[in-house]
């Protein structure tokens, strides 16, 4: 299916901002706000896993419910996951669409990788474990 | 004269090369043409073959030829005020940026910024233009200001930003933003486009195909005929106080 | 021992209220705090020594080391991009800008990616403002568009705005009233008196129509726009247009989404519009505590507040072309040193790629996302809590910023010192 | 310690009554010195005019507006870039220059002194982090207090002595120099977008008038012995007809201090409008010019517009709002809580347009009507009437009837009969344009006893040398080499240092803050006063410990304390 993400600061996301490499930051940013009409459309629960697609990337997410959000529109804190399908083209502004990006979603029993596992996709190496 | 300027293939490509100096106006007074490469500044010949034939009476006499990668080449034509340059493929940013005479024809496609600020001349790209193409400088209260800006392809966003005078036109499509602030000028898009006119105060644009997520604030002012097509007439935008004209053949509003 | 009155190195309120209990110079206990701010005063995990890459692998290395090897990449790059700036002090900022003077770098902050276009707003329009404590004695109309104080600024409402006391507000809870616009229906739109729910994209459209009405022309305005009824928004022009005093807080939903500094423009002109009929002001709901910061001392020392070049020997400002996400998409950076944030975490997967091929270095206290793209890290004092300087509020107050703790770790404006000097050397001898 | 000898100095001193003597300077350390060591530095001066280093005593150069100034103008930095050179900083911008580039281009207009017009006390530190970048110039910072609410409170209870204890506490805080006033009541009546528009009328949120504020800010100034006096910005900037405001103004000064004036009213060619709207627009210099002709007590500086593009910046927030409903260009605003406004919008003033040619015909016109020059000092309020570097042209406009005559025939031809100007013959001399410039200054901001503003032994060795021979010019006639002289030193010696040679800023310099610290008895500290503090516990957003500016901020300072009569 077909939606449309966007992207925003959250309380959760924030408290860890000086601990990313942490469960919880992992935490606070993989999760994906969806109406739960949408879930319903999706086949699939609150807390089951997605797979969410751009033109840029594509990442693994847990779902959660919501009905703060229209349906056809989902929403992920703002870090490293909702990166992985954010582009870095700006339309000549600086500033790159992490609103509003098209992305197609389907369920998925892969796992969510972690913020290291990220960072090694795009060439880093990680630090410790 | 005849100027042509190959640019050789570099160690690193992606560093842009800053080439104000290429100009027919800078060839004509014998100046030294260096370039910026990052942060070192070299003569245009360690970057670049340049050949010169002939001699020039006026600026007008020169034509410069461009080939080779120069998709990473900014401001070529900067300040130009006579003469011609072709370029043969891709052009990097802000080509013709603030030209008031002569002619610039790009046969491939041009970056971000094409004649921004452009007073006069002539400024022909025969593939895409980047994002603000015909614009101005940020801040700046006035875009283009004269001459004319032909695009055979498509253009990006923020085309003819702030644009007060002069003339463009637009084959393809234009991106987000079209026509934003226009204050005068003729802007003429013969396919799509989306939030045109937005803000505008003065000028005139014509869209050819449709305008979609029309700004809300225009006056309808009933339809005309023009070039064999009926066009809807909007007078705008309202929320600024504007007296601009637009006339699209078709629009939709975000619903 | 208690410390009082010590400012809160998070966001962009800077609440300068905060109690902090220490034992043996270890924060025990912190008071007035938000959830953002306890978190960062309690932290606890930290880089213990520079690092470097080797063969793919981390090593332990010395400062000095690091500095040299830090001198030794910059002084080669032909394009570096010194990038971040929004967790330090504005001391530390000033020596970041000298060395980007100094090499012909690239600098830019986080401001690039959060309120970049408000300022590119401003540039066109200005912008109608006002200090925090000018909106908490007087605002009895509270707009908050597209952004989510409960959830980025937890004590914005608290300290400045819906539920704090001001001198020509009787009772807070009944005189002032809370517009709230926003894509989601937030814990903020729903303490709301008016909650406009607007579809992506929508934003720019809404304010074009709320201008027109507040020059009293709604009959241009068709009956819906971006699917919000009509009447619902001459219902908030007329509320706008009723207040003493209104304040509009905006944030990153309108900032980031389509159109960007179009969406900021929009909303300032509104605002400037309704300074016609009664007194409006407009803020951004900055981030970092001194994103701000950076601005101010970027302007005054080279004229543009963020994404300048000073490659060609003068500083060149032109944000979608000197600003970090454009720089890293074209692959234009041959050297990257990142002060005082975390790239890795924020920004798009493409342009991180590059940095991880490059060489890239990070002066943090913190192992972070950046950390898996650098070659070296750098860690110092933590800002704030271990070292003071200055930092400027979201409404541009300087604020000066304590060490409460006592540490072995150098600050960041060290560091960068030493790496000024460090180039230096490395040029004089040739 | 560096000895410079400057020998054959044509030397124009006002203040130790020199006037056009070629004589040599000694210099020892930072000071004049009586006699020149034998291991001095020789500077042959060659009979160049030699003037004590110019002090501009009104200006905006540093701070939250004037910063804001540059951060809103890409266009304005974009038009006066240069690039790294020697000691010299990149600088950027024409009309807000950088910090750098206000400091090596005042340098090389041979100005060693400037006070910053107005600062918001709430955020001094800003203000203060800017100076530290201003190094060829000492730097002294006028405080804003027009709509400071405990002042306003204590004035509004007629207790004067509390009104001068907030002020002390809040100037020696701030580490600010002078009191500034701005539009006295109108910048807090803006607080809810409404203005004042007479010096009797009631501000809306407090029981007072603008003239009880500025004759309570007077009193209280004297009472605490501060070196400068009130400095105000009046009411009404920018209105047709606002010159009775002016004069009204003027009228309730009395005379309490025998060293200097007991007024100080910045950038009144602003104030000097008559008419009843734009359509009547006229120049009212000579009523103004009048009163201070009969009022010792008064000092003005000029706010002189030329012609061209700049950035009007004030405290005075309404009056921005009214310019942006003129203009309906780009528009910034910054209330203060508690204390003030702000406004900054880009401006450009046009040959062509009538009330731009009046307003630049009547900023000379106080300069020549006003008879003493002690009385009427050169400013362009730097950037609102123009950037300062336009300074050598008004020193040619004023020397030159000819000039005068010949820039008036490219204005609006309507100006004629609306101003006085050209049927005004005066032309200044070097020693009038010497005192307007440094002396004058010097006086008015009560600073000659810190060795400011002359060349006596003892005195900062300050020194600005011109490329100008007096006795080989004509500045009647040769306007253009008066120009051009002053444009650019052949040096400038700060603190016994040569900072600037024709031009260039050739080292890093580094300037001294002079601030003021009345000494209060225990009784009028603030700092222990509850209903004071309360003030800040309840209304401001900071806390009161957290207001003060610390001493790292000033780096190398002098602290000017005084007595007072509480």
């Amino acid at each position: 299916m077909t939606f449309i993400l966007i992207s925003g600061r959250t309380i959760p996301q924030g408290s860890f901002v000086e601990h990313k490499l942490s469960k919880g930051y992992q935490r606070a940013t993989s999760t994906l706000f969806i109406h739960s009409l949408d879930l319903y459309e999706l086949g699939i629960e609150s807390g089951d896993r997605v797979n969410v697609t751009s033109s840029f990337g594509s990442v693994v997410l847990t779902t959660e419910t919501t009905e703060d959000i229209q349906t056809g529109c989902v929403y992920i804190a703002l870090g490293p996951y909702a990166n992985a399908i954010t582009g870095g083209y700006t339309h000549a502004t600086g500033m790159p669409d992490y609103k509003d990006i098209i992305v197609e979603i389907e369920p998925t029993e892969d796992p969510v990788p972690t913020v290291w596992d990220l960072m090694e996709m795009v060439g880093g190496v990680r630090y410790g474990n | 004269m005849n100027i042509t300027i190959t640019f050789r293939n570099r160690r690193n490509p992606f560093i842009p090369i800053e080439a104000e100096m290429i100009t027919p106006d800078a060839f004509f007074n014998n100046k030294e043409i260096c370039v910026g490469e990052g942060n070192r500044m070299v003569h245009l010949t360690e970057l670049a073959d340049v050949g010169i034939d002939g001699t020039a009476s006026s600026v007008d006499e020169i034509e410069i030829l461009i080939r080779g990668d120069a998709a990473l080449v900014k401001r070529v034509g900067e300040y130009m005020t006579g003469g011609k340059i072709t370029i043969e493929g891709n052009i990097g940013m802000h080509c013709g940026n603030f030209m008031s005479g002569g002619k610039i024809e790009i046969h491939g496609s041009a970056d971000g910024w094409l004649g921004r600020e452009m007073k006069g001349g002539e400024i022909i790209c025969h593939e895409n233009a980047g994002d603000y193409c015909a614009s101005g400088y940020r801040g700046g209260r006035r875009g283009m200001r004269g001459g004319s800006v032909e695009v055979f392809g498509s253009v990006g966003d923020f085309t003819c930003e702030h644009i007060a005078g002069g003339e463009v036109m637009i084959h393809g499509n234009t991106g987000d933003f079209a026509c934003a602030e226009m204050k005068g000028g003729i802007v003429t898009i013969f396919g799509d486009t989306s939030r045109v006119c937005a803000n505008m105060s003065g000028g005139t644009c014509y869209v050819y195909g449709s305008a979609v997520e029309m700004i809300p604030t225009f006056e309808k002012k009933g339809t005309i005929s023009h070039d064999g097509l009926l066009f809807h007439h909007f007078r705008g935008d309202v929320a600024n106080r504007g007296n601009g004209d637009l006339y699209t053949v078709r629009f939709t509003y975000l619903q | 021992m208690e410390i009082r009155d010590v400012p809160c190195p998070f966001c962009g309120c800077l609440c300068d209220d905060i109690s902090v209990r220490l034992e043996d110079n270890r924060i025990t206990g912190v008071e007035n705090c938000c959830t953002l701010g306890n978190a960062k005063f309690l932290s606890k995990s930290r880089l213990q020594h520079p690092i470097m890459r080797k063969d793919g692998k981390w090593i332990e290395v010395t400062y000095e080391e690091a500095i040299d090897e830090t001198a030794r990449i910059l002084s080669d790059a032909m394009r570096p991009l010194l990038y971040g700036w929004s967790g330090t002090i504005g001391e530390a900022q000033v020596v970041g800008v000298h060395l980007a003077e100094e090499i012909g770098a690239l600098i830019d902050s986080t401001t690039s990616v959060c309120h970049n276009p408000s300022i590119l707003a401003i540039q066109e329009v200005g912008h109608p403002g006002c200090t925090l404590g000018q909106v908490k004695n007087r605002a009895d109309l509270v707009v908050y568009w597209g952004c989510n104080p409960i959830e980025a600024h937890p004590r914005h409402m608290s300290r400045y705005t819906t539920y704090a006391d001001g001198y020509f507000i009787d009772n807070t809870a009944t005189d002032r009233k809370v517009i709230v616009v926003d894509i989601r229906r937030s814990d903020g739109a729903k303490i709301a008196d008016e909650f406009i729910q607007v579809k992506p994209g929508g934003d720019y459209l809404i304010l074009s129509a709320l201008r027109a009405m507040v020059r009293g022309k709604d009959e241009v305005v068709p009956d819906s726009v971006a699917g919000v009824e009509k009447v619902q928004l001459q219902r908030v022009a007329d509320l706008m247009m009723k207040a003493k005093f209104g304040a509009v807080f905006f944030g990153l939903g309108v900032t980031m989404s389509r159109g960007k500094y179009k969406n900021v423009r929009n909303a300032i002109e509104l605002v400037s519009e309704l300074n016609r009929k009664t007194k409006f002001t407009i803020s951004a709901m900055r981030g970092h505590f001194n994103v701000y910061g950076f601005n101010e001392v970027l302007t005054w020392m080279a004229g543009y507040p963020f994404a300048v070049d000073f490659s060609r020997g003068i500083a060149f400002y032109n944000p979608g072309e000197t600003s970090v996400i454009d720089l890293l998409e074209r692959k234009e950076p041959d050297a990257c040193l990142v002060v005082a944030s975390d790239p890795g975490a924020h920004f798009p997967k493409s342009t991180i790629e590059h940095m991880a091929s490059i060489p890239t270095v990070q002066i943090d206290p913190c192992v972070n996302a950046t950390t898996a793209l650098c070659q070296v890290q750098i860690p110092v004092a933590i800002t704030g809590v271990e070292s003071a300087g200055t930092a400027y509020r979201m409404d541009g107050v300087p604020i000066r910023m304590k060490k409460v703790i006592e540490t072995e770790f150098p600050t960041d404006q060290e560091i960068l010192e030493r790496i000024v000097t460090r180039i230096r050397e490395m040029r004089s001898d040739g | 310690m560096a000895e410079i000898l400057l020998k054959n100095a044509y030397v124009i001193d006002p203040i130790s009554g020199i006037n056009g003597e070629v004589m040599d300077i000694a210099i020892s350390g930072s000071r004049i010195v009586e006699d020149a060591s034998p291991h001095s530095e020789v500077i042959d001066c060659q009979g160049l005019l030699t003037l004590p280093g110019g002090i501009d005593s009104h200006t905006h150069t540093s701070g939250t507006k004037v910063n804001f100034g540059r951060y809103m103008s890409p266009e304005d930095m974009r038009a006066g870039r240069t690039s790294k050179k020697g000691h010299m900083h990149i600088t950027s911008g024409y009309s807000v220059p950088t910090t750098y580039g206000n400091s090596y281009r005042y340098s090389a207009l041979g100005y060693t002194s400037l006070v910053e017009g107005a600062m918001a006390p709430l955020e001094a530190r800003h203000t203060h982090e800017e100076f530290k970048f201003t190094p060829l110039q000492d730097s002294f910072a006028n405080a804003l207090f027009d709509g400071n609410w405990g002042m306003l409170r204590a004035f509004e209870d007629g207790d004067i002595k509390r009104a001068a204890a907030i002020i002390a506490w809040t100037l020696t805080a701030v580490k600010g120099f002078a009191i500034k006033l701005t539009n006295p009541g109108g910048t807090e009546a803006w607080g809810f977008g409404k203005n004042i528009s007479c010096i009797n009328e009631t501000i809306p949120t407090f029981d007072l008038t603008p003239a009880e504020i500025i004759k309570g800010a007077i009193k209280a100034n004297e009472l605490l012995h501060l070196p400068h006096s009130v400095h105000l910005h009046c009411n009404n900037l920018g209105t047709p007809g606002n010159f009775s405001c002016t004069i009204g103004t003027f009228g309730h000064v009395p005379d309490v201090n025998d060293k200097r004036q007991s007024l100080y009213a910045t950038h009144v060619q602003f104030h000097s409008y008559g008419g009843s709207g734009w359509g009547d627009f006229c120049s009212k210099s000579e009523p103004v010019a009048n009163m201070v002709n009969f009022r010792p007590q008064i000092v003005i500086d000029m706010g002189q517009v030329m012609f061209g593009r700049t950035t009007t910046m004030t405290a005075d927030g309404p009056m921005e709002f009214n310019l942006y409903r003129l203009h309906h260009d780009k528009w910034s605003n910054h209330d203060v809580e508690l204390e003030t406004g702000s406004g900054i919008i880009p401006v450009n003033y046009r040959r062509k347009n009538l009330v731009n040619s009046i307003m630049w015909a009547i900023g000379l016109e106080l300069a020549l009507l006003v008879k003493s020059p002690w009385q009427c000092l050169l400013t362009t309020d730097n950037p609102n009437g123009a950037p300062f570097v336009k300074y050598p042209e008004i020193i040619a406009l004023l020397m030159s009837k000819k000039y005068r005559d010949a820039e008036f025939e490219t204005v609006h031809q309507d100006t004629e009969k609306r101003v006085p100007l050209p049927a005004i013959e005066r032309e200044l001399d070097w020693h009038d344009i010497a005192v307007m410039t440094r002396a004058g200054q010097a006086r008015a901001l009560g600073i000659i006893d810190l060795g400011k503003g002359h060349l006596s032994p003892g005195a900062e060795a300050d020194i600005a040398i011109y490329p100008i021979k007096p006795d080989e010019i004509d500045p009647s006639a040769e306007y253009e080499k008066i120009i051009q002289g002053f444009a650019q030193t052949e040096y400038t010696i700060k603190r016994g240092r040569i900072v600037s040679r024709r031009g260039d800023a050739i080292i890093d310099g580094e300037n001294t803050t002079f601030w003021v610290k009345p000494k209060v008895p225990a009784a009028y500290d603030m700092q222990h006063d509850t209903v004071f503090q309360e003030l800040f516990e309840r209304y401001y957003s900071v806390r009161m410990s957290n207001y003060p500016v610390q001493e790292e901020y000033l780096h190398r300072n002098h602290c000017i304390e005084t007595e007072t009569d509480l």
